[in-house]
Order: C-alpha cells, then structure tokens, then sequence
C-alpha cells in the first residue's frame, strides 16, 4: 500500500473524541446518543467488523437531570454499558467512554478532544440564577403600591 | 452448501481479468480446445455429429483458437480447454447431444481461465474515489481543530420552538412600545 | 487385434449407494463427531444446513439493506439531514438513486452525496416537510375535504 | 444563499466562500483558507437565479476544456445500478444478450460527477450528454448455487442446481460529449431505436 494511500486510511478511520456536557441531560436518552458515536455508527464508513468506534468524554455527570447526590457516575455508565448492542465489541466500546464529574478534565485527555456534541436538550436557568435586572423588568399584569407593606 | 464445505472445496474470490484485458483490446482468452472421444461408442455420438456439423464453422469463427481432435477406443468423449492464463477447463460430454455440447464449447470459448468461484462482490475498481474518500473532519468546519473545549455554541441544544418566557417577552415589548408611541 | 468392446457391455451393477453416501458425507466433512461420519445422521444436519443456505442468501441481501441504511443515515446526519428526508425529496425532484449508490456516494464521492444532502434542505423547506403548516400530501381525503 | 458583499467584491470570491467550506480532497495541497465568517442571508429569487448561472457557466468551463478529470456515471443496467468508473469491472448477472468482444454504448445514466460537479438526472440523464462505453470480456457461469426445500415430516424433498450466466463488462470510457443545457440540436440518431 503506498504511503499516500495509507496516509489516505488513517485519515477515513481517524479516531474522534467527543466532548459531551452532560448538565441538565436525560443519563438514558444522553446513553442513546453516545452509543452511536461509541460504536462508529455516526460515520458513513461504519461496518460491524470495522472497529471505527469514537472515544467519548463526558463532563459534568454530577449535573444529569437525576434526582440524587451520589456521584452519578454509575448511572450514566450502567446506561451506556445497557444500551451498546449486546455482542463482544461492547467491552471494547466501553472502554472509550470517559466519564468525570465536574468539567475538569485531564489535560491528555482534553488535548485529544477534537469535537462536541450537541446536547439533547437546552440547559434551563435555575430559578435562584436568573439576573437580578431581569427579574426586576418583567413585565408584570399587576404590581403592588409602592408603599404597601407586605407582613 | 455450507460456507466451510464451500470454502473448501470452491472458496471464494474477486472479479478480475487477465491482464487488464479488454482496457486497450479485448483479446480472446481461449487459446486450445481438445475433442476427445470414442469413434464407435454410442456415448460419443453427440460428439461425432457436433464435429461433423459445427466443429468447421468454430473453427473458421475463431481463428486465434487452435482446435485438437483426439479419438481415443474406449474413452468417454469430453471437452478440454486451456487458456492463455494457464486456465483449465474438463467438461465431461459423455452421452451429450450435439446441441448440447455446442453450448458447452460456447461457454468455454467466452470464458477467461480463472476456476469458477463464489464472487464476494460484483464490481471491482482501482479507482474507488474521485473526491477522496470520506473523513472525519471533512464535512466538519475547521474552527474544531483549533476550538478551545469545552466549547459552549458547539454544545448547546439546537433550539426548534420559542419558549413561553421569550414568546411573553417579545410580546411585552411590542405592548410596551404601542404604549409609548400612543 | 484383441477386440475389447464386447466385454465392456457386460452390466456392472452396484457401488452407486456408495456414490450416493460420498455425496451427502463430503457436504458434512466438518461437522461434528457422529454428524461428520455417519451417513444417517448426516443427511439430516446436511439437509438443514442447505436449508439454511438457501435462507441465508435472503437474510444477506436484507443485512446489506441494512447496513447501507445505517451509513445513509450516519452521512445524512452528519449533514443536518435525514435519510427519510432525503428519500422524501428525491422522490419528488425525481433523482433514482438507490441505496447502494447513495452509501457509495458517502464513503467514496463524499461531495456529491453533500450536494444531494444541501438539496434536501433546500427543497425540505419549500416542501413543507416536517412542518405542521405543510399542505397535506396528494391522494390522500380527509374529513372536511369531501 | 448570496452573502452581502462588503465593498466590491467579485462574485467568484463570494462562491469560494461556499466551496471553501467544502474541505478539498484531503491529498491535494490547496491554499489554506483564512476562518470564514458566514453570515445568515436571504436569497432573492434574482440572486439564486444569478448562482444557479453562474455554477452551470463554471461547469460548462470545465466541460468546454475537458479540465474535469475523471468522471464517475451512476448507470442503470439489468434493473441494477452500478456506480462505475473508466477501467472499472462490472459483472451483470442474468441473462444478457451481447457476447465476448462485443463493444456497446450504456445509454441509462442516472448521474455523471467529477471531482467539482454532479450531474444527477430525474430520473435519466440526456441521451446525448454522457457517452459510457462498456465492452464484454467475459461471459461465464456463476458458482453452482443448491437451492434445497424440504417439508418436515412429509419425506419430501426438491433440490435445485442453478448456474447463473454471469457478464463480465470492462468500462472503457466515461466522457461528456456536450455542455450541460446545450443538447446540439441535430441528435445522433444512428442505432438509435425510437
């Protein structure tokens, strides 16, 4: 194979990492999504046989849109792990995905990242975080007076 | 038939032709063809009456292919090919009518010597691409190589409809600017 | 001159049930144990397997279909479209291509399959696809329209 | 999809924008744009119609210097499609009339692309417009193919030996004999069947 063809190779099955934000996600429909990049179906070139799977790295997985304070790391990983197809590739698939709690991430994992994902659903403002001036300016149907003193 | 079975006694392979034939000229593959047979046997009959009707006009319609006869007391009759790639074809043409065994000759003058095999694609090409393979970064914009992660724009949800927060905000300011031109 | 031919017509008859056995035991030559070597118990794992041969030429037709669907629709996405989307439109510009040609045009030709993808999205948007304002399709009577 | 132009600037550069974002071939070494800022534009039906001009004139440059390089063509052949390109090998399974040495012209195109350009047809291409020229190196008979059905139970059995004739095309060429939208008006008629 000559060198320009084998140049040509590495760059078709060139290995994406992806960087996915996980705040405010659905763990399982986020699994839905990450399975495909995992497996390699997100490119035109996929074939089963062909191990053209992508790494994934998934930052804050402590903010999913889950109830509860445990470290969610195994939430998210159980439901990638369930949704990958059941065959030998999952335990390689697996090992692609990197998941961490907060967004900070190690830097030889962070110079690999070459792309993002879009998240699945916008991230909504907490109440307790909206600007202070725009709750001040909306508009409102009815105000009480000035001097009404609220006990 | 089972693919271990056929492997193993047929395999599988490519579609290819001898030595790019047919990109300049297409040059005939057959290059000697054998009649065997029996002069007194009645399974030969088919071969005598084919030699005596048609084997002239084979002859004369392929030139570039050299035609042996070779009677032989006792032998079943049977067709041999050999081409210019080294191929090799037996065709057994015991108690074969001469029709018959013309649609055999015919079948071996239009082959090119590679042993028939299970063709695992039907189409082969040395150029699969004109616009260079497909990438990954192909149809990506360039700013990603040189993007700082995390990136927000690059992560946010595609947003389809308006929510109520910014449908009431927009109709507030419309109401609020009649108020004050009014 | 010995004359030979006479005595080729004496009838030699036997030894075709052994041809018959060879048949179906060089089909089973890699089973195993028992399966391999026994002609009774062979005929019947040689029978399914040529069943399942004959199933598996279908089956394999059906696995390309859907493989080149997965790539399809792997370009398309990559593209900000969908494969139906673009069926939808091609059959309505009416360009022929087919599956085959389309996952061949995403690996190997990838500027014209962006090409199909661009007019997609263009004639989605005139179409109406994936709208709800979009007029409802030909042939089709709904209630109020009679 | 036109983009406003700041100062005069040539129409060319206004479409290298569009074909910048299409990253060239990744072999061949072509000038490194700068970052390209796009900005959402809303296109007049004058400005399309100038675009569409333009890009059939750019074709019709390449067409018109034979520049295009090597062409690929989508034909249609025996109720299949085949992708192909000059030298390529095609088999066509079935039954199929023309013989060893026999040279033929495939006159159902689908589309015709180079390196820059696609032609796709709705559903055909014109007639004229792409001359695919095909000659038949081969014609042999596929691998024995047993096709066995069994009912279980019944002792019934059929069993099925089939050879299919398969054709073995070499592509000789695939060139565009005219400009897109300039069919000639006298048509080749010759061995033509109406």
């Amino acid at each position: 194979m000559s060198v320009a063809r084998r140049v040509q190779q590495w760059a078709t099955f060139g290995r994406m990492w992806y960087l996915y934000d996980a705040r405010w996600q659905n763990p399982f429909h986020s699994a839905d999504k990450i399975k495909l990049y995992l497996a390699g179906r997100n490119k035109p070139i996929y074939h089963p046989l062909s191990d053209c799977g992508d790494h994934v790295v998934v930052i804050n997985s402590l903010d999913i849109a889950l109830p509860g304070m445990e470290w969610e790391k195994r939430i998210l990983r159980k439901a990638v792990y369930n949704k990958l197809d059941k065959n030998l590739l999952r335990r390689g698939r697996m090992a692609r995905l990197h998941i961490f709690p907060y967004d900070k991430v190690p830097d030889n994992i962070l110079e690999n990242v070459s792309a993002q994902m879009r998240q699945l659903r916008p991230v909504p403002i907490r109440l307790d975080q909206i600007p202070e001036e725009e709750v001040v300016n909306f508009p409102k149907v009815y105000d009480w007076p000035k001097d009404h003193v609220i006990s | 038939m089972t693919s271990q079975t056929w492997n193993r006694f047929w395999g599988s392979t490519f579609v290819k032709a001898p030595l790019q034939n047919g990109v300049g000229r297409y040059v005939q593959q057959l290059q000697r063809i054998t009649f065997k047979f029996c002069k007194t046997h009645g399974g030969s009959r088919g071969m005598r009456d084919f030699i005596e009707k048609d084997l002239i006009e084979f002859a004369r319609m392929n030139p570039g292919v050299v035609v042996y006869l070779k009677p032989r007391r006792h032998r079943s009759s049977c067709l041999k090919a050999e081409y210019l790639n080294g191929g090799e074809e037996y065709i057994s043409a015991h108690k074969q009518s001469s029709e018959e065994i013309k649609k055999w000759v015919e079948y071996l003058r239009t082959q090119s010597g590679y042993s028939v095999e299970r063709l695992r694609k039907y189409q082969h090409t040395d150029r699969p691409s004109i616009q260079g393979p497909w990438t990954p970064w192909m149809h990506r914009d360039q700013c990603i190589n040189i993007a700082e992660y995390p990136q927000e724009e690059l992560s946010c949800a595609v947003k389809r409809e308006k929510t109520a927060t910014q449908e009431l905000l927009e109709k507030s300011k419309i109401f609020v600017g009649v108020n004050n031109s009014s | 001159m010995v004359i030979t031919s006479p005595t080729l017509f004496a009838r030699a008859r036997g030894g075709d049930r052994y041809w018959k056995r060879r048949r179906i035991l060089a089909l089973s030559s890699h089973f195993f144990g028992r399966k391999q070597n026994c002609y009774s118990i062979a005929i019947k794992y040689v029978h399914r397997a040529l069943r399942y041969g004959v199933r598996a030429r279908k089956l394999k037709k059906a696995d390309d279909r859907e493989l080149w669907d997965t790539r399809i629709n792997a370009g398309c996405f990559e593209l900000g479209t969908k494969y139906s989307d673009m069926k939808a439109v091609m059959n309505d510009t009416g360009i022929a291509l087919d599956r085959k040609i389309l996952q061949n045009m995403a690996v190997w030709e990838p500027r014209s399959f962006r090409a199909l993808a661009s007019l997609t999205k263009v004639k989605q948007a005139e179409m109406g696809l994936n709208t709800l304002g979009s007029p409802p399709p030909s042939g089709v009577v709904t209630r109020g329209m009679l | 999809m036109l983009r406003e132009t700041r100062g005069k600037l040539s129409l060319a550069s206004q479409v290298r924008g569009l074909r910048t974002r299409a990253t060239p071939a990744v072999l061949r070494t072509s000038v490194q744009p700068s970052v390209v800022e796009q900005e959402v534009v809303e296109h007049t039906p004058e400005a399309e119609e100038e675009l569409t001009k333009y890009a059939i004139q750019r074709v019709n440059d390449q067409i018109g210097e034979n520049k295009h390089g090597r062409l690929f063509a989508v034909i249609y052949l025996q109720g299949k499609q085949h992708l192909v390109t000059a030298e390529d090998l095609v088999v066509v399974q079935g039954p199929f009339a023309p013989t060893i040495g026999d040279t033929f012209r495939l006159e159902k195109i689908l589309a015709v692309g180079g390196r820059d350009f696609t032609l796709l047809g709705r559903p055909l291409l014109h007639k004229d417009l792409v001359n695919v020229e095909a000659t038949v190196v081969e014609k042999s008979l596929s691998h024995c193919r047993i096709f066995f059905y069994n009912r279980r139970r019944k002792n019934s059995r059929k069993t099925k030996f089939e050879r299919e004739t398969h054709t073995l095309l070499r592509i000789h060429r695939v060139e565009l004999l005219h400009k897109v939208n300039e069919a000639p008006d006298i048509e080749g008629v010759d061995g033509r069947i109406f």
